[in-house]
């Protein structure tokens, strides 16, 4: 039964990369994840300057170079080729990470497996397999960012909700997160847990506390 | 856009409050932020507390701020220099507090404060009387000191160039405590010597980005005294 | 007169010893020290513990390396990645040891080495399962885990430009992890793109300092692989 | 009584550093205390390239400039206008010292007030003063450098030996002092204690002895 059965129209990954886009203001420092969390720059107003951050030593980080224009030594994190805005720079490991970890970047957005109540996050590993770990930046983020918002799906490919209670994935960090974007809704984590801010055109709330593991408080 | 040039020393020295702690960058009179001391001292904020590599000469800058009893405390690596008789009074009269760091440690603390490092440990002062009270651990069988970050409220920097983002470059000898300072301070005020128009710094010669700068007021101040 | 050149790559890998902890630079194929890796598989030199971010791809470098039994132990924070089949299989089959850190503490850990602090704590971990068996205090009301320096016996780098002394400048994302091993490792051998006639690299844009580097081999390799 | 008039010949400052100057070999790198030790970078021999780190963001530290030649920028650690030879690099104090405490310097030279037969350094504090201590880059030199080497005259002015058994002076480092250029002797320091390398013309082993606060070992 597909969701828009149902009535309600969730969010694609673009949808959900600018309505993370729409919350970023003018002159913030912004490191961005893998996967949605990457689409985000692509959807930044035109008329605000924000400052890619990129683990491997890039401030100002600009979208993929055009064809026949790109530059073999200039890659991001993901280890895509990129290009850098003016009022960049480039820097070692170690001074970017300062950035990440001295508390330097206004916001990290993130993806992850699950986001509990509490703000505790798990994106880096999956349990019980045999394969080797790989943590990357993801800790480093996860603790260091000011803000830390997760952009993810509201619940897994057999419907099981990533909005826990208590995450059962390995954390990342612990109550790192506090504002999570998913296809179906925004949802802030307060001291009271999840709280919601928003939902997908057409969506209910029982509909969507039925999809969230943990209670949802309405926006007072 | 991103602009953060202020106008005046004034709007960039809007808000430090009375209790901060304050880095000011500088070695010797290279790359000291003059023009910010003399606005701090305009400014009027007290009950400051003032980290710098040395504790002022003569009876301007940080003597005067000293001078007008708005130092509570002075963190420093050598506060015997030359000239700086105001410290030594005030001290010899218990004015003003003393915290004696060895400059490698100083720069150390300043380095972790603005890369999140809480403490660490160093081999420095390590059976000397500047680790009385502080937790030692062998490493590598040598006793090592444990010392915590030292961050600031605010970072006072002299710069040689500093374009719209905040990002800077030095003159020589007049980096020293500056781009550490400019990490390990929440609100980060530079004075730069010259502005570098669009499209700013070259990235690869960038030396303090822009990230850690809050606040860029131009002035020309020309070469230091001494 | 200083020169720290070398002719060829096995003069630049002469002495490495079986048993030694070896830093690769390079994050994906941007700065890696190619022809070092390649020549210090000709150069024989086992029992490696490497440390590096990824763990090698294909079946060439570092991925070759481990495949020829070299290496007892990765020390790295992402060993998984696209075509990374060589460490993949050895880890599964228990032929190969892997530490997994965090990027930026790896990061820190190198540069601690290099800068003479043995141990600093860190917020990053803590409360995780890469936090296990580590000492955890609270700063700041925040639990941060105790990590130790990373030393290297040998480091590889990969510059962008060198002088005779030793200096090196990098190019736009090719710095890395580069600066932070030449610093960590007790023999630091650097292959460089382009050589900077004397009087040297400008000093105010010398990224790695000469006394960092110990020999350094002419290796117009060209553009990074990916 | 002139010690000449007792028949040798201690050395002169200049003579001090020279001695210092001749034991460094080519290539090395170097940080110079202020005093007598700033005086060896002038008495380094031509076909030797030696690189001098100062503790304010120098390596390659060349002589003073030349009347009018003045850079107002370049200073040293002790405050003077310098140079910068061919190869020199600046950085900022926690790079400088990195170099300093990571072990990267070859030698550093300062000067004493009291070294101990067992190495310790006394050099910045002086007992029961009431006036503010300071401390500089002392001690990171002292435990960083991969050999301290002390230059300081032999004795106090009144006649006490500054090489002792056990210093009285507040401590610098522990263990930390190698070899001692004194205007009387080269004296090494070893697990047995100070060893003599070298007198000054015309001084006796006795005469020396009676002079130093510990015993000597000849030289095997």
């Amino acid at each position: 039964m597909s969701e828009a059965m149902v009535g309600f129209r969730p969010l694609g990954r673009q949808q959900m990369a600018a309505r993370v886009a729409r919350d970023i203001p003018d002159g913030w420092y912004v490191n961005l994840g893998i996967g949605v969390p990457t689409l985000v720059a692509d959807h930044i107003p035109p008329d605000r300057e924000v400052v890619i951050h990129s683990e491997n030593g890039l401030l100002g980080m600009g979208p993929a170079p055009e064809a026949g224009q790109i530059d073999p030594w200039l890659i991001n994190a993901g280890k895509q080729h990129v290009t850098l805005r003016p009022g960049g720079s480039y820097f070692h490991h170690a001074d970017s990470f300062s950035m990440i970890r001295g508390g330097h970047l206004d916001l990290c957005v993130l993806g992850a497996f699950e986001v509990a109540a509490n703000g505790d996050i798990a994106n880096w590993a999956v349990p019980n397999t045999d394969g080797a770990p790989a943590v990357g930046g993801a800790m480093d983020l996860a603790v260091g960012a000011r803000r830390v918002w997760v952009v993810m799906e509201h619940t897994t490919k057999d419907g099981q909700p990533r909005l826990v209670e208590r995450c059962a994935y390995p954390l990342t960090a612990p109550g790192a997160v506090t504002r999570v974007y998913t296809n179906l809704a925004v949802i802030d984590i307060t001291q009271a847990g999840f709280v919601l801010r928003e939902m997908a055109p057409g969506l209910d709330f029982a509909t969507l506390q039925q999809r969230t593991g943990a209670p949802l408080h309405r926006a007072p | 856009m991103i602009d953060k040039f202020v106008r005046s020393v004034a709007e960039a020295l809007e808000g430090v409050a009375d209790g901060s702690t304050v880095l000011v960058g500088g070695f010797g009179a290279v790359g000291q932020p003059n023009a910010l001391i003399e606005g701090l001292i305009e400014q009027g904020a007290k009950d400051l507390t003032v980290v710098a590599n040395n504790a002022g000469t003569g009876q301007v800058g940080l003597a005067r701020l000293m001078l007008l009893g708005r130092v509570r405390k002075i963190v420093c690596s050598f506060p015997r220099s030359a000239g700086s008789v105001v410290f030594e009074e005030l001290y010899k009269a218990g004015r003003i507090e003393l915290e004696i760091v060895p400059q490698g440690t100083l720069a150390e603390r300043l380095r972790a404060a603005g890369a999140g490092v809480p403490a660490f440990f160093t081999a420095t002062a390590a059976g000397t009387l500047l680790a009385q009270g502080k937790e030692v651990r062998d490493y590598n069988g040598r006793p090592c000191v444990l010392e915590l970050a030292l961050p600031g409220d605010v970072a006072l920097v002299e710069a040689w160039r500093a374009d719209r983002w905040g990002n800077l470059a030095y003159r020589s000898s007049g980096r020293n405590f500056n781009p550490i300072m400019a990490m390990a301070g929440k609100l980060t005020v530079v004075q730069t010597q010259h502005v570098a128009a669009d499209p700013g710094i070259d990235p690869e010669i960038v030396v303090t980005p822009g990230i850690f700068v809050d606040r860029v007021v131009h002035i020309p101040y020309g070469d230091p005294q001494g």
